[in-house]
Order: structure tokens, then sequence, then C-alpha cells
């Protein structure tokens, strides 16, 4: 690798410092850990998605070849750890007992010498059940006939909370009062985040030092920790949590699941380490799913296009358990961000949660908490609102735009902005795409019968939780931390409280490093996912580790700068006021010439330190973010539909994108590239779909449909540059952005398309054969 | 997931591998490709006692015209086909299925045969022989036994072959002076099974009247399904938009889907209409441009 | 039912007593400890587990070790040469072709066995060739650069060796070829 | 799933009716079954083989015999497990006299849980028809088989 100059490391396309051990097969990620003597642990899972519990014969699975232990609920019971709390506040069963309540939740878990024994011995044990009915429709689950799901809470009803925003009676009376009213329902389906690498982990409980070592998929080991300690009585310093390469986790690698609790209790009864490594199917359907927010959205607006109010209302399905990943005070996570890009002049939102027999959740899955719905929502009906005045939709867009002379901007439902320039990132689309060329030509195609359409979604994101004052999970406030030490050499061990899963931090972090310390960035290796070592965080989700421990980095550096600063005017020979950091050196005031670089100071800080200051040279720092970043951009896809399938074809995708301070473009470009491809699968075909009887029927790959190269979109990227002013370097963060914006522009090309035949929303996936029954039921045969 | 146990015998001979299925019966099950049985056995729904691996038997991969006959042999698999010269340029029906069938790296181990012996009705090659007017040639213990392919295919993965019988041969009619084929699929994303898939071989007498037309039908029956009337329909017509719209029809009629997650009943018999319209215009186009 | 089966992986034989219905990737992984081959889904889908079987890219969950005894299996531990990176490596390095790395490997394997069959193959073919891979992270755009910039790279290499440029580019052409 | 048929048998509705009341000769209708074990004289547990193509396997079904609402009616409840998953099918029989035989109208309503309903989908509808028209066919062959009036 060549030297990159220290005084322009950021922004600079340097190729990824992890690449490469993954492209020669060398990535480390869980279940390529093996221990001696370790054994596998294989689940028993529910076939029925709501029954009673009448027995459970593990005689058999015992008498297995190579099986060594079954656990069941009831031992759990014993220890009391049949249930663990939820992040989300609720409580979740570990392994069942008296009831199962969704299709494949943990009934025991069988351990043994080889995978194949312990998926033999699963098979063997032997569960009646007496299958009760199943709820499936959120709505339904709350009529008073329906059956009560979690009979061990004291609330005897499946109604989990209410959560409402803004401001009820003076929304109703803007309503009241409106020109125009739109009303649109909205369904943002269950999906689920299916990272490529499932979830798995190896609990090696050593009785000699009295020690567990949790290796696991998570993207927020810290946290494992605590709450595991929590959960166990385990005493905290004595469980180091390690998560190792992740292969992807985007939300799903959040949560602590019943199978590494088993695993730690196997671990802890044999004395030996045990491996459980989830197959796809529970994956899909055990884990963490996102959305499945059924949602009702009215704007109301004058004649001339300008917005007035904005009320939502939605109905959250969690499934069995809230087993959420949001911020204690947000059971709705942010889905208050809702007004979007638009200077409502006021706005209410309320969201209900309830329970059904459908696998717990639900996480943020490539976005920060709720904000893919909301942003969704307000997208969708901001077009539905287009459509009614006759208004183009990148015209009323810009009408009703947050001006950058209001940043920060306190929107309607108490966010407050910090900083934003909607109208350029539109502008930069609608130039790129060729938009009213796009118009022209889609206006003679509609005059030949021909079905084209034009979609855009100008989102705004809320990122980087977040400020202490306002967010915890489970009560540990949501900073995030960097902690530096600059060897003699000058070279730089950088470690993160946070987890990447494919985010490039150990490029963009030692970017941020190496640029604040006047380094290469080959001299700074950063560190992340050994709770031993690496500084308390909360870990990486909801595009936070940039606003978060990005900032830390930043501020961690700035601190070693203050210490090297008084060893450089040692080495010097002059007054630290006489010191100054620039070009990357310590310089001489008035003398440049006269300089020390950082990595002379940092041999001095162990070899000549100056009299009186403590030697070496470290700094950490827990960085409490002052206010959230809301990243934002346009997008603006172009489809075309034939008649006679349904089918649609994504001809042009543009997406403009504006994160502020860039630290390094080429991550960032595919960052984008990932998440546009995401919320295509997600606007065309990915949805966790449940039968009458609770069945998943999207339990695998076969049926839960990830897009292929060849399905997806040729992406066209652009960027403005609007730097946050609260954070250290001016970034925002990006990982979700993308899948965060881009589903509204997908729908809204298919409804553009469709909007001569008089419709104006489609939900999601849209399917070929959602299309094909409008094209029909419109007489056009194709 | 991890299959259930079982024995596993690598024969070197065809009557060898026939004698292990006799011995084992039921419990023996023919593993050539192994891309639809071994997933099958990873959710332990297949759990065969004993796997007769006929990979390791020498001569079996055959695939070469002779005497006005395509002879496909059992370990043909759906890469080779696509690949290969003379199917390309002889077989745009066959070329054409076979860079359909699952993805790219299924098609490097499964087999065609394997794949008509699994019977599945969203199978690709059943509809695709269908049409092509394929034979089937199955061999126990008694000898060879020859059947067209509309009688080997019985049910859902059903079909007449014993338990002690492997299928050593397909047999495909050469095609005719000035004919086409083509097979079109609507399947969700690439390695789905077809939502609906038509395949049409088609051939033209030098008037351009259809003396010939194939119409195979897949993923919307019990089994792989021929489109009769609409082969009987065309045949003596010129290709006409009005006929193909009626064979669209006549195509849609005969076929039984199921809904299921990839569409309901209405949707996947209206593809069929469609896909047969544009197959057969399609295939006209190959026909005659020759 | 155990059986002692060696298989020929990259190039080196080994050895395991195994029961036939191990998979080749745990075999791959367990009894020949390379774990740069991986697994991600259980319906033969996803394309993690994808090695070179005789050069043909397959699904190496979908085939048990028995069957592979006697052929030879390249994984992505066997891409590279004498310590140095294949042109697809290199390129997916250059290209940003990788994200979180799971996929990786396979898709090496995928677009390695494509480029010695097909030199320069256009973006609709990558794709296409592909497609049995899946991607979580990069929406795939970034690996169809990195597959072209490595044809192109193998092209050049393969070249006709140019007055001045010497044994190093002859040495670098005849190990183009990856297949064993 | 939902589906129905009918079976004209020539037995009188009363010996069709103690025909279906009774475990014993109900479970010898049960397509390929292995073994029968009769519960009490309302309840019985079967073993049946399961084939389709590739698909091979056990299941264990428990099942209940019901007298129905009113003489014209049986039911037949059925709880099943085997194959990584569960099973439940509740029918009943309407059964009308026509001309010295009976009408036998059933329905059932089959639902599958698990494996089989997540992963063998495409082949479950047909199939589950198939078995409860195949029983019923039976109960119409093993009555016409016996003796008439033995019941009556």
């Amino acid at each position: 690798m060549s030297a990159v100059q220290a005084t322009d490391v950021i922004g600079q396309r340097i190729k990824r410092k992890e690449d490469p051990r993954f492209i020669q097969g060398l990535g480390r990620y869980v279940d390529d850990i093996t221990l001696p003597r370790m054994v596998y642990m294989a689940l028993v899972r529910s076939p029925y998605a709501h029954a009673r519990l009448k027995a459970i014969r593990t005689e058999a699975a015992l008498a297995m070849p190579g099986v060594l232990a079954v656990i069941t609920g009831a031992d759990l019971e014993k220890a009391g750890l049949a249930w663990m709390p939820t992040l989300a506040g609720d409580r979740q069963m570990v392994l069942a007992t008296g009831k199962v309540l969704f299709q494949y939740q943990e009934v025991a878990a069988v351990v043994a010498e080889t995978r194949e024994a312990a998926f033999d011995g699963a098979e063997a044990v032997e569960v009646e059940y007496e299958p009760l009915p199943a709820v499936v429709d959120p709505f339904a689950s709350l009529r008073p006939e329906s059956p009560l799901l979690r009979e061990d809470r004291e609330e005897k009803t499946n109604h989990i909370w209410h959560w409402e925003a803004g401001e009820r009676e003076a929304t109703e009376a803007a309503i009241r009062s409106a020109d125009v009213v739109v009303r649109q329902d909205v369904v943002f389906q269950r999906v689920h985040p299916a990272p490529l690498e499932p979830c798995g982990c190896v609990a090696d409980y050593n009785r000699g030092t009295g020690r567990l070592t949790l290796y696991v998929t998570s993207q927020a080991p810290h946290a494992h920790r605590t709450l595991l300690s929590m959960v166990s009585g385990l005493p905290e310093h004595m469980i180091r949590v390690i998560s190792p390469d992740v292969g992807g986790g985007f939300g799903n690698k959040v949560a602590i699941y019943p199978g590494y609790v088993c695993a730690v209790v196997a671990s802890l009864r044999l004395g030996r380490p045990v491996k459980w490594v989830e197959t796809r199917t529970e994956n899909l359907t055990s884990t963490q799913f996102a959305r499945d927010y059924h949602m009702t959205a009215e704007i109301a607006a004058g004649r001339d296009g300008r917005v007035k109010a904005l009320r939502v209302r939605a109905l959250a399905d969690h499934g069995a358990f809230d087993a959420q990943a949001n911020p204690t005070r947000y059971p709705a996570g942010l889905f208050s961000i809702c007004t979007g890009s638009y200077d409502f002049p006021t706005a209410f939102a309320e969201v209900d949660a309830v329970y059904t027999n459908k696998a717990p959740g639900g996480v943020a899955y490539r976005c920060s908490f709720r904000v893919t719905e909301a942003s969704y929502l307000i997208e969708r009906t901001m077009d539905v609102l287009a459509d009614e005045l006759g208004i183009d939709p990148a015209e009323l867009r810009r009408r009703n735009f947050v001006p950058p002379a209001k940043f920060p901007y306190r929107s309607a439902l108490g966010w407050t902005y910090d900083s934003g320039d909607y109208a350029k990132a539109l502008d930069l689309a609608l130039e790129t795409v060729g938009y009213e060329e796009l118009r022209r030509e889609q206006e003679e195609r509609r005059r030949r019968g021909e079905l084209m359409g034009i979609g855009l979604s100008s989102f705004t994101e809320i990122v980087g939780a977040g400020p202490n004052h306002l967010f915890d999970i489970a009560g540990i406030k949501m900073f995030d931390s960097c902690e530096l030490r600059v060897h003699p050499t000058g070279k730089v061990l950088a470690r993160f409280g946070t987890r990447h899963q494919g985010q490039g931090h150990e490029t963009t972090f030692a970017q941020v490093v190496a640029q604040e310390l006047g380094l290469s960035v080959d001299d700074v290796i950063v560190e992340e996912g050994d709770t031993d070592t690496a500084p308390y965080g909360l870990g990486t989700y909801g595009s936070r580790s940039t606003p978060t421990a990005g900032a830390a980095a930043a501020l961690a550096a700035r601190r070693v700068r203050e210490k090297a600063l008084k060893i450089a005017a040692h080495l010097l020979e002059c007054g630290e006021e006489d010191v100054q950091w620039a070009d990357g050196r310590f310089q001489v005031q008035g003398a440049p010439a006269r300089s020390v670089t950082m990595k002379d100071v940092a041999l001095a800080a162990y070899t000549n330190p100056p009299p009186g200051l403590e030697p070496g040279l470290e700094a950490v720092f827990y960085y409490d973010p002052p206010n959230l970043t809301f990243p934002f951009g346009t997008y603006v896809c172009v489809v075309d539909i034939d008649k006679g399938t349904g089918d649609v074809k994504v001809r042009r995708f543009v997406a403009v994108d504006d994160c502020g301070t860039v630290i390094n473009p080429m991550i960032v470009e595919g960052q984008i590239h990932g998440g546009l491809t995401e919320g295509f699968g997600i606007a065309f075909m990915q949805e966790i779909k449940y039968d009458e009887d609770g069945n998943c029927l999207s339990g695998n790959f076969t049926e839960y449909l990830l897009p292929t190269a060849v399905e997806t979109p040729r992406w066209e990227t652009a960027r403005t540059v609007t730097p946050s002013p609260h954070h250290p370097i001016g970034a925002k963060g990006v990982g979700e952005s993308p899948n965060v914006g881009s589903p509204a522009a997908f729908v809204n090309a298919v409804v553009d398309a469709l909007s001569p035949l008089g419709v104006r929303h489609i939900d999601m996936p849209v399917t070929r054969e959602k299309v094909w029954s409008i094209l029909r039921s419109h007489g056009i045969r194709g | 997931m991890i299959p259930a146990a079982f024995d596993y015998a690598a024969p070197g001979s065809l009557p060898e591998a026939v004698e292990l299925l006799r011995r084992h019966g039921e419990e023996a099950k023919v593993i050539a490709g192994g891309q639809s049985l071994i997933p099958a056995m990873r959710f332990r729904l297949a759990r065969p006692g004993v796997l007769v691996d006929i990979q390791r038997i020498p001569g079996l991969d055959f695939l070469a015209e002779e005497e006005g006959v395509l002879r496909i042999g059992p370990l043909v698999r759906h890469a080779e086909m696509e690949a290969s010269p003379l199917i390309r340029d002889r077989y745009p029906l066959l070329a054409e299925t076979a860079s359909v069938v699952a993805d790219p790296l299924v098609r490097n181990l499964g087999t065609v045969a394997g794949s008509l012996v699994h019977a599945d009705p969203a199978g690709d090659w059943g509809a695709a022989l269908l049409a092509a007017r394929a034979r089937v040639v199955l061999t126990g213990p008694g000898g060879e036994r020859e059947l067209a392919l509309e009688d080997f295919l019985v049910d859902t993965f059903t079909t007449a072959i014993s338990p002690d019988e492997i299928l050593t041969e397909i047999r495909v009619p050469a095609p005719a002076p000035r004919s086409g084929g083509a097979y079109l699929k609507i399947e969700r994303k690439v390695g789905d099974f077809a939502t609906a898939a038509v395949g049409v071989q088609v051939a033209f007498d030098a008037d351009g009247r259809c003396t010939a037309a194939g119409v195979g039908l897949c993923a919307v029956g019990p089994t792989s399904l021929r489109a009769r009337e609409a082969e009987a329909f065309l045949a003596g017509k010129r290709f006409e938009p009005e006929v193909l719209e009626r064979a669209g029809e006549l195509a849609a009629a005969a076929s039984s889907p199921v809904a299921d997650t990839r569409g309901s009943e209405a949707y996947k018999r209206d593809m069929v209409r469609i896909l047969t319209v544009r197959a057969l215009a399609r295939a006209a186009e190959r026909a005659l441009a020759a | 039912m155990k059986r002692e089966l060696t298989l020929t992986i990259n190039g080196q034989p080994y050895t395991g007593v195994v029961e036939p219905r191990r998979l080749l990737v745990h075999f791959i992984r367990e009894e020949a400890g390379l774990t740069g081959t991986h697994v991600g889904c259980d319906t033969t889908s996803c394309g993690a587990c994808t090695v070179l079987l005789d050069g043909r890219p397959v699904k190496s969950c979908t085939l048990f070790a028995v069957q592979a005894e006697g052929h030879a299996v390249t994984t992505v531990e066997g891409l590279a040469r004498e310590g140095e990176l294949h042109p697809l490596q290199q390129a997916f390095w250059e290209q940003h072709g990788l994200q979180c790395g799971y996929c990786t490997p396979g898709m090496l394997m995928t677009g390695a066995a494509l480029l010695e069959r097909r030199p320069d193959p256009g973006e609709e073919e990558i794709r296409r060739a592909i497609s049995g891979n899946l991607c979580r992270c990069t929406g795939y755009q970034n690996i169809v650069r990195a597959i072209q910039e490595a044809a192109r790279a193998m092209r050049g290499a393969a070249e006709p060796v140019s007055a001045g440029q010497g044994a190093a580019g002859a040495a670098s052409a005849a190990r183009g070829g990856m297949v064993p | 799933m939902r589906f129905e048929g009918s079976e004209s048998i020539r037995r009188r509705r009363e010996e069709v009716r103690a025909f279906l009341l009774a475990p014993e000769r109900v479970g010898r209708c049960l397509p390929d079954l292995q073994e029968l074990e009769v519960a009490d004289e309302a309840h019985f547990t079967a073993h049946v083989r399961v084939g389709v193509g590739p698909v091979r396997g056990r299941l264990r079904l428990d099942v209940a015999l019901e007298p129905g609402e009113d003489d014209a009616e049986a039911r037949i409840s059925i709880q099943g497990s085997g194959l990584g998953s569960g099973l439940t099918v509740r029918s009943s029989a309407r059964l009308t006299p026509v001309d010295g035989q009976t009408e036998v109208a059933w329905q059932a309503e089959a639902s599958v849980s698990g494996t089989l309903a997540t992963v063998g989908g495409r082949l479950l509808e047909g199939q589950a028809r198939k078995v409860v028209e195949q029983m019923f066919g039976a109960i119409r062959r093993e009555l016409e088989a016996e003796p008439a009036g033995e019941a009556g």
C-alpha cells in the first residue's frame, strides 16, 4: 500500500484495510471458530404458531449416540432463566414453558458431540402440543373475541402500548379547515434483514478460570455483555464477549437470542465449549424481523399545494414478544420523523403496538429506528397529494421543503434538524436524470398506450442516536467511544465500542484518526468487537457509528494532540503557546520550518517526556452527541411496465445523497449501492408472509426473495455536501439512507405509470400479479 | 441443516446400479446431480436408506444427434445443454430451457434426466420436452423399455419409473426443416421455480403453414402438461396475430394451476396465455428465418 | 457407517473419516480446516459455499463429500499463487467489490471460473453468471466492475510479451490459469 | 385448506354411521396404514407411511371419532405429527338416505404446520386432498365388502 499524505486523508478513496483477509478466505466469522472439546447444539422448535405444551419427552433423544444433554424450559425455569428481558422492556421466553406463541419458537436444546448428532437428537425429542387458534392479523388481535396471547402478563390484553407525539387538536383543526385533505392507508410489510451470515455463537465457560467467553454474531458486544450478566447472574467481569468478523447485520444482530442463552447454559452445565449456529430457516422464522407497520396518513393542504398539517396513525405488529431494540424513551422509534423534508406547521402521530402469533421483534433493518416506515409513508403520501392537486410531484416537494434558512429547524413533531439543503439535492437529481425530457417521453408513450413511470423521493433521515439526555437502551446511555494508543514508533491502535459488519470502519475510522494525527492510514489499526479490550460502546446500527464513534475518534485524537503539543513544545524548546498544529505537524508559530511530526512526538513520549509530564501517549473519548444528524437526498426512479405480465423494469435510478462530510467516497458509494438494492428488494419482492394458521411461508431463500445481480438495477449516484454543524468533522452517517429513501421512489414510479388508470397506491411488495390485476381490471389485456 | 444418515454406494456399471436398486427397493434412491434430492434430504423430508450414486458409471454423459434423434444421457447437466453448440444451433427450445433452470451453479451439477425423474410440475424440462415430443428409456433388471414422456409423467413428483429402474436416455426427435422452438418462463427472480412457463416447438411447410406444433406447460398442473387443443388448433395455420391469440387462450384453458405464493390461479392461467402467444411468435420467427 | 475419505483440495490431499452424509462444505471447513468457504442457507440458494469442482463452480452445500472423492476441488484459499493475489482478488479490493466479506469467497470462485471460460464477458453476461450467488451488501455493481477489471488485467497479462517487459510478464501470463 | 366430496354407499344410513364411529374400522381405511392402536371406543392412534416423490416418512395420527349433531352426521378429527410438522384435520360427513343407499357428503378442513407447510407447500394441497378422498373411498369399499345389515 502506498502511503497517503497526512493532510488529505479524509475524503480520499482509500482501499479498505479489511479486505485482504476477506478476499483470501481468511476472515474469521463465528462459525469458523473451533475450540478444543467443542460440542454442538441444535434447537427443537415448535411447528405450531400457538399451542399449549402438554409434554416434552427427552428419553429417546438422550439415548441417541453422541447426545450429551437436552435442555428444556422446565430446566431453565429452575435456574430462573426460562424468560429473558427484551431491549424494549418486555420479556421473551428462552425455551417455551406453558405454551408456544409463534411457529419455530425455541422449545428445547440438544447438545451433542457432533453437529449431525445434535440434529438427530433434536429430531428425537418428542413434544406433545395442543394447538390453539393462531392470531395472525394485528387488527384482529385487538378485537375482544381474539384469544389472549400473553397469559403471563398482568394486562389481559393483546395491546402492548400506545405512543403519540405532536398536537392532536391543532392538527384536527387544520385538517377540518383545509382546502384539500388526502388520506392514504399504507402497509409497510414485514421483512427480514437476512444478513448472509446467520446468527450463532460459541459459548466457552472455563471451569478453571470461572470465566465465560462468548464468541457471538453481535452488532453491540458491550451491551450484550451487560445484558448477559444481568440475565445469567454471572458477574460482568467474568464475561468476555467477542464479536469476530460479522457477515452482515442490518439490525438482525442487535438482539440477544434464546439460542445464545441456551449455549451459555449448556457450556456452564457441561464445562465444554458449545457451538450453536442457526440455520437459515431458523434465522428467517425466529430472529428479528423489521417493519410490519400498518399506517394511515392524512395531509391537509391549500390549493396552492402548501401543506398545513399531517396526521398519522399506525398499528405496529410486534409478534409474540415486544423484542424491539429501540431506545427506551421511543417505543415507536424515531417514527416522528414522518414530517420528512417538509415544513408542516403542525402534525400529530400515534402508534399502537400489538401482539400476534408471529416471530418477535422488530428491529430497525438497515435504518434508524422506524425511520424507513416514516419516510416511506410521507414520500408516498406526498405523491397522493400531488395527484389530488394535479401538481408535478417534484414541484410539490420543492414548494414544501424546509428552506435552508430555517436550519437548525424545529419540526412539528419536535426534532431539531441540524442542516439541510433539500432543493439542491432535488435539483441535482432532476438534472442528472433529465427529468423534463423524461416527462415529455412519458407523455408520448402514454399516447401510444405504453406504461412508463417516474417516481421521486426526497427523504430526510434521523440517525446517530443519540444525545444521552434522551437516548438509552436498557438504561445504558447511547454514547460511543474511541481509545487511542500511540506506540513509540508512531503507530496507532484505535479501539471502538462499535462493531462493523461490512461498513468499513477499519478504514474510515483510520482515516479520521490519521487525519487528526497527521499520520498515514497505514499507521493506524482499528480494532472492534472484544469487550476485554475495546472501550464501552453501544454498537453499530441506526447509522450511528460515524456520528458517534467517528466523532469520538476525532476527539480522542485531539485529546492525544493536546498532550502531544506539550511534548512538541519540549522538543522544539519553546513554550506551548508558541506551538501550533498545522499541515499535520507541530510548528513553531512564525517559523514553520521548525517543526516536529506526531511520529517524533510519539517517540519522545516514551523516551524523552518533558519533566513532570506523565509518559506515554494515549487517550480515550466517550462521545455524547449534542444532537442527532439528519442525512437527506432525492432519488428518482424510472420504470417501464409490461402490460402482458405486469413486469416492472427499472430503467434508471438516480440517487443524490447528502451525508455531510464524506470520509471515503468509495465506501459511501458502496453503502448506497447496497442500501438501494435492499430497498429494491423490499419494494418488489421481500416479505415475511404467514398463512392463517401462523405458518411462516417465507422461511428460506426460495420464498424470502432476495434480488440477484440479474434483477438488481444499475445505480447512478451523485451527492451534495451539507456538513453537520455539530459533528466534529461534519459527517452524518450514510449506511441507511438508501434503504430509507428508495422504497418510496420505486413505488411512486410504478404508481405514476399506472396513474392514468386512477391508481394512487399499491402496497409493497409490488409483485407482477398486483400490477397485472390492476391492468386487467381496467380491461388492459396485454 | 443436516440430512438423516444413509448408506452410500457408487456402482461402476449400470447393471451393478440396477442390482443395488433391486436389492434395496423403496429404501434406495438414485443420485445423479442431487440438486433436488439433497435439499429435500437437508430438510429431512427425503430420507433414503441408501443413495446409489450413478456419477461414477462411465459413458452416461452422451449428448449427440444420431439418425434423426437427439440422445441425452442421464448424466448430462443443464449447463452442458446450455453450452453445447449442437443444442444451441439445432434445439433453441432446449438451449433456452437450459439457461433458465435454477441458477448457473445449480446447472453445473443438476441433470436433465434427474429433473424428469423428480417430476416436479414446476420443473422446466418436463414442459420443454413434452413440447419437443421426447421419449424416455428406462433400464431395469428386465432390460430396457421406452415410454413417451407424457406417459412417464404420472402425477406430482410421481412417474412411471419402478424403484429398480434408472432413466438411461432421453430421446428427442431431431427438428424438421423450417422448425423452431422457444421457452419462456416467468419467475420471481433467478433461481426460482416458474410461476408459469411455456415451451413450444413448431414446424412449417414452404407456405408458412404450421405442420406440427408442440406446446408444453410448466407449473400449472399436477404434472407438466401438453396443451393438446392449442397444438391441434395450430396445425395447418399461418401464425397470424389472431391465430396466436386463440392458441394462447386454448393453452390457458388447458392449464389447471393452483394458487400459491407465486400467484393466483387466474394470474397463472393468464400468464400461460401471454407466454404461449409470445413463445409461438418467437419460435415461428426462428423457424421461418432459417 | 463412517468411511475414510481423501479429497484433493487446492492440489493438496485431505483425509477425513466421515459419514456419507457429510456435506462437502463441512468437509472443506472442518476436515480440511479451510474456513473461507461459507454456509449461508439451507436451500441451495445463496452460493456462499461456492467452490470449483474440476474447474466448474458448484454449491458445496449440495454435494456430499463422498461424491467429490477423486475430483479436484478448488476453494478461495487456492486462488492466490505463491503469495500473489489472483487478478480477481486484486480487482475486488480495488473496486470495493466486498463489504462484510461473507459472500466474497463464493463470488470470487464463480467470477474466476467465468473468466477462465470467457476472457471478455459483457456486463449482462457477468450478472447472469453470478446470479447463483447472493450478496446482501454491495448491490453487485462493484462486483461486476471488479470482474470486468480483472478480465482486462488478465487479458493484458495474457498478451504476448513485448520487448522490455521481460520474464515477469511471461510469468504472470502463465499464472492466469487458476484451475489445478 | 378445505375440500369436500361425496361417496354413494350401498348401505343404510345407520350402518354407515356405525362404521364411521368404530375406531378399528375407520382406522383400517387410512391410506398407507402401518400400525393401529385403538385407545377406546372413540379414539385410535395410527401410524401411516407418507411417500410423495422424494418425500418419505411416517406420520403419527391421533384420531377422534365423534357422533356429530344428529343421526345424520359423523365427525372425524385427526391430530398428526411427523416430518417436523403438525397436521390437523377436522372433517364431517353428512349422511343422507337416497334410494336405499346412503349419500355421504363429506367436507374437511386441514391445516398443516411446520416443515411440510413451510417447505413442502407446493405438494401439500393435492396430497391432503388425496388422502381424505382415499379414506372416504376406502370407507365405501370396506362397508360394501361387509355383509349388508350387520350393523343395522
